[in-house]
């Protein structure tokens, strides 16, 4: 039995490391542009599948994860110029329809390049699983993890640290006195949506190994991305990471104990109280924001 | 007394917004709320609509206790208002925001409304009647048809008035209503709004322009830092000193 | 109001052009539907429609049975086609959704298919089933689920090609026999593919002597099955049976490794493609599951009535795709070529072919050799499968 | 107000009698579609369009509707109209008890909440074992019969929801014509102002949604005796954005717009599979799909007020409009 939990409790970290990165990219372009980008999971599962062509004309992963990301932090980019930037103005809502709608093309865009085979991605390390007391734990999600740290240390870094990031921030505060001090709001936008493709990108190429690539896998990915954001509050970086842990760690155990079945109406049991309930999320820094 | 208020107060985290507010005003009267900005007249509003819960005191109207009740009861209660910053329903016409401000009139719930045509109904025709009536008073009678935004912003104000007497309340709290109104607009209003006392509708007005104030007030409260520093008619307030000391400043006289 | 009534004036405006140019879009396949009803002169084509899950969940089975299908066309229409008719066939996408599929079928039929290849899973079959049966319109389904045939008293009209789970588990519950394994834990997939499975074991392993110990399931986008099989792990079964398709079947073999579990494996013939082996990196090995003969094709002996059927469409389909056809694309080229032989006899006339259709006996195709009848629109027998064992990454016949 | 208001549905009316004269199942089935899905959406814009509430998760409704009518059709023998009612009672009961808690959520959360519930309900069909059929789902649901009329034919089927659809747009536009669609209008607007004005907002808000799950329900039977084949699948999360970007697409707020919303995304998909395959030879959904997301992002970009809203193109001013005094 303890190995058994113990098993549950190291497959749920394996889990929520996926979680917890994609919740990441969605709260940082929502925190920026107060947009909630459905199209997040299409960054994720582009950028894995980039990496699948590159990886099969034989460059060294580090190269493959790197012209990954900066392709699909381009594309990111370019959507916004075509659509998010011309729809300024838009309502909330209508914001979550034109991502609705670059989710579709995108997804239709994977499905005519790379078809409906699913794909594998090599494991950043070689080697099978580490053996912790009689358990399994997957070395890739030791990565996935790793990356969420650096992309954490690289947010606290860039808003504490540099101009642009206290530009950013004061955008997202005061968007008048943001522009009064020269702060182009155009510009950070455009930057949202670049780094939401780049580190969307990022977080393909390392899940890739643990849930291998499909042209529409981002979709559920994305709805497992936005559990997990609301869990941690929806503007919250560090409630992000926590709840997608939460949401890896409470499926593992709902399926190993209760049942398989079940196990997503758990999570969205906890999605709706923690709504109902708390809405600011389970870390509690509320901050009202203007949507 | 029509309304009561009684030891009212209201705290935003350590700053007192209004403390031990108590004052009535009459069936048929004009009480007016002066202060300077951040004096706490918008939040006692708020207080007496329902928006806000004060942490101590009573409201009552007609005696009966409206603290604890949700602004849509005390709407019913026969208390309506307007706001500072206008909340008009955009995207209606000028006479369908009237109508929508006589929603106490009638009666006709969501089933009933989904099975009667509207043509048919003596209700929908009556509030329509009296809608328009209301626009011709208040002079927006020809803008009628037009979206209520395309009014201009005086107009807007008065479409605001309009629409909190649609539905005939016994007392009108009027937060700011002669902003943005040129002189002659603000005479009309004026005029207007003692014409409306002697209908015997009730009013709480909050206003800077002293000239309205003085001409259609009864009553005058004065507030500064959410406490009440002098009640009386407009004559008294205009001679007591601490009035002149706190709000208007030792150079202004009052009009 | 009056503002109202005038804006619901110009409105209709627009309401009046969109329905519009809705009737005259259907009424252009009206037109070709009446064509059909005039006498056929000698080389007029023999209309024929395939609705396949080509985009959506269950694109991995539409593809290649569309592949099958263009492929099948051309050839037969450049060897002349049906007596002289060649084939005229109108392959539709309902993306895996089953409004859509009702919609792309009633199309068809409007534009006057003789017959509907298809859909490719389950559910999309299942929601054709009202249409076909009501405008008396053959349908040969590539999707596996016996509900889909029967009872064929409702299902008049409907047949398929896939083999049906219960002849799968036959195979299976013969090897468990003779291995003396008695406790199975049966995992499968959280879909109707998965569901089938489940019910066609449970009614199997009645009154046989086996017993089911555990019994798990996980969705098709699960990213880890380990809870799962942490909890067949603790349980005292002998073999797991695994229902499912790649990824996650691929993903469970792997999770399945890494948890340490060393009792036999034994997936369905859903992991019959190459691609379940080259996802679950190594770990497929040793993995044994019954399978059509299609994957073994080299391996089967020159005696089986099917070897020369296969080596001639992995030959053409090597040929013309460069790449080894599955078992999807056999349901595809096996119900081509009923329906082609059914027309051989029948001519263009809906009731005469699905009376050849019953009729079929001793038809070698792709997933087995087919007797039809009355009773049983499937037609394919324990014989079809044979069970394979995943050795170095390649398919090998164990029997 | 008088007969002349109705020109619209009067002309909608005769335009339901002409495609009888075709005899193409295929267009029936077709409109038979476009009318159930209208069906959602007209609640959905009452819903989204004048109380100013967004649900994600009409499809649990919808399958709500459509699961009831099977199960009790084919499980308990129910009589079919009376299993059409208990379609669209049972979702209305459903909405009533989680409305009042969810509608206390704005905007993004309360988006997220109907999420959440639309794929809770979507995972209770799949886990429903023998009363729902699992994911295999369940067949064998009669043809709708009411009185002594069987709806066994697609022409039959086509007249019935039309007809059934045409009353409820006739309902629906009494309704936003009344004090009741004003007061929704105003919540939308500004809460605070409808407050008030006398509007129980909560109350009002909460009959909107019920309203919109009874009609979703509704549709949901319908759909089972049409199709008469029902699974998990055609109620997922998919679906209830579908109903979203029709009642976006015809225009929220308007009369017709839910209407044109419905007729418009059916039409497209159709249109496309047609058309698409004749442009690029051989090519499936995948083109569908893209053509599919970018008509909806640029139509969102051009004309974000939905399609009705392109009528205004069409007007000429016939009579000289008003103007504000400056």
């Amino acid at each position: 039995m303890g190995e058994q939990l113990l098993q549950l409790l190291l497959t749920g970290l394996t889990l929520g490391s996926i979680y917890s990165i994609i919740a990441l990219t969605l709260v940082t372009t929502f925190n920026v542009t107060g947009i909630l980008n459905l199209a997040q999971g299409e960054f994720v599962v582009i950028g894995a599948l980039i990496a699948v062509s590159l990886q099969g004309t034989g460059m060294p992963m580090a190269v493959v994860f790197l012209v990954s990301v900066i392709l699909v932090g381009i594309l990111g980019g370019l959507l916004e110029r075509l659509t998010i930037n011309r729809a300024r103005g838009a309502s909330s809502l209508g914001m979550l329809i034109i991502t609705i709608g670059l989710s579709i093309s995108l997804r239709g865009l994977a499905l005519l390049i790379w078809g409906t085979d699913t794909y594998s991605l090599p494991a950043f390390s070689q080697g099978g699983s580490i053996m912790i007391g009689g358990a399994a734990l997957n070395p890739q999600s030791i990565w996935i993890f790793a990356l969420v740290a650096v992309t954490l240390a690289g947010l606290y870094g860039f808003f504490e640290h540099t101009f642009w990031g206290k530009a950013v921030k004061a955008s997202v505060y005061n968007q008048t006195g943001a522009r009064l001090q020269g702060i182009n709001l155009n510009t950070i936008s455009l930057l949202a949506f670049v780094s939401a493709g780049g580190l969307g990108a990022a977080a393909g190429v390392s899940i890739g190994p643990i849930t291998m690539v499909t042209y529409d896998m981002g979709f559920m990915l994305g709805v497992k991305g936005f559990v997990a954001a609301a869990i941690g509050g929806l503007s919250n970086v560090g409630g992000a990471v926590i709840g997608g842990i939460l949401l890896g760690i409470l499926e593992s155990f709902s399926s190993g104990l209760i049942s398989s079945g079940l196990k997503d109406a758990i999570s969205i049991i906890i999605l709706l109280g923690v709504l109902l309930i708390r809405p600011e999320g389970i870390i509690g820094a509320i901050r009202e924001r203007k949507i | 007394m029509l309304l009561e208020l009684s030891g009212i107060s209201k705290h935003f985290g350590g700053i007192v917004a209004v403390k031990d507010i108590g004052f009535g005003v009459k069936e048929g009267s004009i009480l007016a709320l002066i202060g300077p900005n951040g004096a706490g007249k918008t939040t006692l509003f708020n207080i007496i609509t329902g928006a806000l819960p004060p942490e101590a005191g009573s409201v009552t109207i007609n005696g009966r206790e409206i603290v604890g009740l949700k602004p849509f009861e005390i709407a019913s209660a026969g208390i309506t208002r307007t706001f500072q910053n206008l909340q008009l329903f955009g995207s209606m016409t000028v006479l369908e925001n009237v109508m929508a401000g006589a929603y106490l009139r009638s009666k006709k719930g969501f089933v009933r409304s989904f099975l009667s045509f509207p043509g048919t109904c003596r209700e929908e025709k009556k509030i329509r009647e009296e809608s328009l009536i209301l626009l011709e008073e208040i002079g927006l009678a020809e803008t009628a048809g037009l979206p209520a935004t395309q009014l201009p912003f005086g107009k807007q104000r008065l479409l605001e008035i309009a629409r909190a007497l649609a539905s005939r309340p016994a007392l009108v709290l009027l937060d700011e209503p002669a902003a943005g109104l040129n002189p002659s607009e603000t005479e009309a209003l004026t005029d207007y709004l003692k014409k409306l006392k002697t209908k015997g509708t009730a009013m709480i007005l909050i206003e800077h322009d002293m000239q309205t104030v003085m001409e259609a007030a009864d009553r005058i409260v004065v507030l500064n830092f959410g406490q009440m520093i002098a009640e009386g008619t407009p004559a008294e307030i205009q001679a007591h000193p601490e009035v002149i000391k706190a709000y208007l400043g030792e150079d202004e006289k009052i009009a | 109001m009056k503002n109202m009534s005038k804006g619901l004036k110009r409105r209709l405006g627009l309401a009046l052009l969109l329905v519009i140019s809705l009737l005259i879009s259907a009424c252009s396949p009206t037109k070709e539907a009446d064509v059909k009803s005039t006498t056929a002169s000698a080389n007029e084509p023999y209309k024929i429609g395939a609705v396949l899950d080509i985009s959506g969940n269950s694109s991995s089975l539409g593809v290649p049975e569309r592949d099958t299908l263009l492929m099948m066309v051309e050839k037969l229409n450049s060897e002349g086609g049906i007596n002289g008719h060649p084939v005229d066939l109108t392959i539709m996408d309902n993306k895996s959704d089953e409004t859509e599929s009702v919609l792309a079928a009633k199309t068809l039929i409007e534009k006057g298919s003789l017959a509907i290849l298809g859909a490719s899973s389950s559910g999309t079959s299942m929601a054709m089933i009202k249409t076909v049966e009501s405008e008396k319109v053959p349908m040969i389904s590539l999707a596996a689920a016996s509900s889909i045939v029967e009872p064929t008293s409702d299902r008049k009209w409907v047949f398929k090609t896939a083999q049906s789970d219960i002849v799968m588990i036959s195979k299976i519950i013969s090897y468990l026999k003779k291995n003396d394994l008695n406790k199975i834990a049966f995992l499968y997939m959280n879909n109707s593919y998965g569901d089938n499975g489940k019910k066609a074991i449970t009614a199997a392993v009645k009154d046989s002597g086996i017993s089911i110990v555990a019994e798990e399931k996980f969705d098709a986008n699960d990213k880890d099955m380990t809870p799962q099989l942490s909890k067949v792990k603790a349980s005292e079964a002998q073999v797991v049976i695994v229902w499912a398709i790649p990824p996650s079947a691929s993903i469970l073999t792997k999770n399945f490794k890494d948890v340490g579990l060393t009792i036999p494996l034994i997936h369905s013939h859903g992991v019959g493609n190459q691609k379940f082996i080259e996802l679950a990196q190594g770990a497929a090995d040793g993995t044994l599951l019954p399978i059509g003969k299609l994957s073994v094709a080299q391996q089967i002996t020159d005696a089986d009535p099917q070897k020369k059927v296969l080596e001639s469409y992995i030959a053409d389909y090597v040929k013309k795709y460069n790449s080894e056809p599955n078992s999807f694309g056999g349901y595809a080229w096996d119900a081509f070529n009923l329906l082609v032989s059914a027309l051989e006899k029948a001519g263009p006339d809906r009731e005469a072919i699905r009376g050849e259709l019953e009729k079929t006996q001793g038809f070698v195709g792709i997933s087995g050799v087919f007797n039809m009848s009355p009773e049983d629109h499937n037609g394919l027998k324990e014989d079809s499968a044979v069970l394979v064992k995943v050795d170095q990454g390649k398919w090998k016949l164990i029997e | 107000m008088h007969l002349k208001n109705h020109k619209g549905l009067i002309l909608l009316l005769f335009l339901l009698v002409i495609p009888l004269k075709i005899d193409s199942n295929y267009l029936y089935s077709t409109l038979v579609i476009i009318a159930i899905y209208s069906i959602v959406v007209q609640g959905l814009g009452i819903l989204m369009g004048y109380a100013g509430q967004v649900s994600f998760g009409h499809a649990a409704f919808f399958g709500l509707g459509g699961y009831t009518a099977a199960i009790l059709t084919t499980r308990f023998q129910w009589p079919t109209l009376l299993a059409l009612l208990a379609a669209a009672i049972l979702p209305g009961i459903i909405a009533a008890i989680i409305g009042r808690q969810t509608l206390k959520l704005r905007e993004l959360y309360l988006a997220l909440a109907t999420l959440g519930f639309g794929i809770l309900v979507h995972i209770i069909f799949n886990e429903g074992g023998e009363l729902t059929g699992g994911p295999s789902g369940m067949s064998g649901i009669p043809n709708l019969t009411i009185g002594i009329i069987s709806f066994d034919n697609d022409q039959k089927f086509y007249l019935l929801v039309w007809f059934m659809l045409l009353l409820i747009l006739v309902g629906i536009y009494n309704l936003v014509h009344s004090r009741t669609g004003r007061a929704l209008c105003s919540i939308r607007e500004s809460e605070y102002a409808a407050e008030n004005a006398g509007v129980d907002c909560a109350r009002l808000k909460l009959q909107a949604f019920i309203f919109s799950a009874l009609l979703a329900g509704l549709a949901g039977g319908l759909y089972a005796f049409y199709v008469s084949f029902i699974s998990p699948s055609p109620f997922s999360f998919h679906t209830s954005v579908q109903f979203v970007l029709m009642a976006v697409i015809g225009g929220l707020g308007t009369f017709w717009g839910p209407l044109l919303g419905a007729v418009v995304v059916v039409s497209l998909n159709e249109l496309l599979r047609e058309i698409v395959p004749l442009l690029i030879p051989g090519a499936g959904g995948e083109y569908q799909i893209i053509i599919y997301g970018i008509i909806l992002v640029g139509l969102m970009i051009f004309q974000p007020k939905g399609l009705s809203s392109i009528g205004r193109y069409f007007r000429l001013p016939l009579k000289k409009e008003l103007k504000p005094e400056g």
